[in-house]
């Protein structure tokens, strides 16, 4: 299980921002948003969409906690 | 220091309590964003941030700054959640002995915050809403800081 | 605006009060002067300008700043008379649409003052009086903005 | 007549800040000063010193009126 976060426009395209998917690893949790919304799974895909698990930014696949938090990062921009 | 606020902040008030009190500083330069009308063109401004996440990367990288450029004190203040035209954004100060080092700490941490820290942001005008990304503008600000 | 004061200024409020009602602006940034303690090498600093002469020379500048960097507003504010140590010398703040011009145009205003501005400084301390010139890096910086 | 302002490191060097002074032209000025004053007369030589006459800028000899300005601006340094 793992709480995942949608930010920008990941959000607006998925129509939710917060949820519980049960994963034990990303690649798993990749795996079912294809399956339910292939639309949000590639989004996920582009290159410049980054991946934080438990607020640390990571590039390959990890497993998961049943408490970790995953977000997706789309490009960023402040100021 | 890092500080996010839904809530509108006065950036005079910022600069004001930032240089109180500092009888070896020198130099402090800092930067005000302000949401503009772009005639009309938007009405309202919607940054999200990552609560947690965001003030860290953040800090990490006014901690770059503060060794990179021998700062003395740096303070970033930001907005999330709906902003209206004429409200400030963001606010950057940076402390120094002298003037150089001031400026350009100021400037490399604005360049990071417009298109890498982790904040998103919707413009909503007349037409509709959409999603603002960092420009080519942005990135090459940015690549100026790149070290070899 | 250009304006020089005997008295203390906040520059707090110059910023707060520069930044307000501004719609299309984008990007203010700030630079202030601060009179440093120097470990206790400098008591007082004290500076000359020559009235009306002063005002005109930095407003001359002032206007060629807002038009290299197509600024939308300008403000300098430059103490003269005796500061002590903690107390702002020198605030210049500078409106824009985007970051870059502003930041652009108050490093060039900075390095203007510093160098070729109609003051005279001389720091009193325990060793006595001196009067400060130009170093060889303000002249470096100077340099930075000439056209060829 | 001219009324003669010295700045910064000048005035402490002269021992005056203010004064007036008859003279036609500003080489006659600079004469005056020479013979009442050499030391402030090498000073005011320096290639660093610029000169003002009813606050503008001179770099040439020029001719003043009775109420003119003369300004003895040392190196300059604001900030």
């Amino acid at each position: 299980m793992a709480r995942v976060l949608l930010f920008g426009r990941l959000s607006d395209l998925a129509g939710w921002r917060e949820r519980d998917i049960p994963a034990a690893s990303l690649a798993e949790l990749r795996g079912r948003i294809a399956t339910e919304d292939p639309a949000l799974f590639e989004a996920l895909q582009a290159p410049a969409v980054r991946t934080a698990v438990d607020q640390e930014l990571v590039s390959l696949d990890v497993a998961l906690r049943p408490d970790s938090e995953v977000a997706f990062l789309p490009p960023m921009s402040g100021g | 220091m890092i500080r996010l606020t839904q809530a509108p902040f006065d950036p005079g008030q910022a600069l004001g309590d930032f240089c109180r009190d500092r009888t070896e500083t020198g130099a402090v330069a800092s930067f005000t964003g302000i949401a503009r009308a772009e005639q009309g063109r938007t009405d309202i401004l919607e940054l999200e941030a990552y609560p947690g996440f965001t003030e860290r990367e953040i800090a990490r990288h006014a901690a770059a700054a503060t060794e990179r450029f021998a700062l003395q004190d740096v303070l970033v203040i930001h907005r999330t959640g709906p902003i209206a035209p004429g409200e400030a954004i963001v606010f950057v100060a940076t402390a120094a002995p002298h003037r150089r080092a001031a400026f350009e700490a100021c400037d490399f941490l604005m360049d990071y915050l417009k298109s890498r820290a982790p904040f998103w942001k919707k413009e909503t005008g007349p037409d509709g809403a959409r999603w603002i990304e960092p420009t080519d503008r942005d990135r090459d600000d940015l690549a100026r800081w790149e070290t070899s």
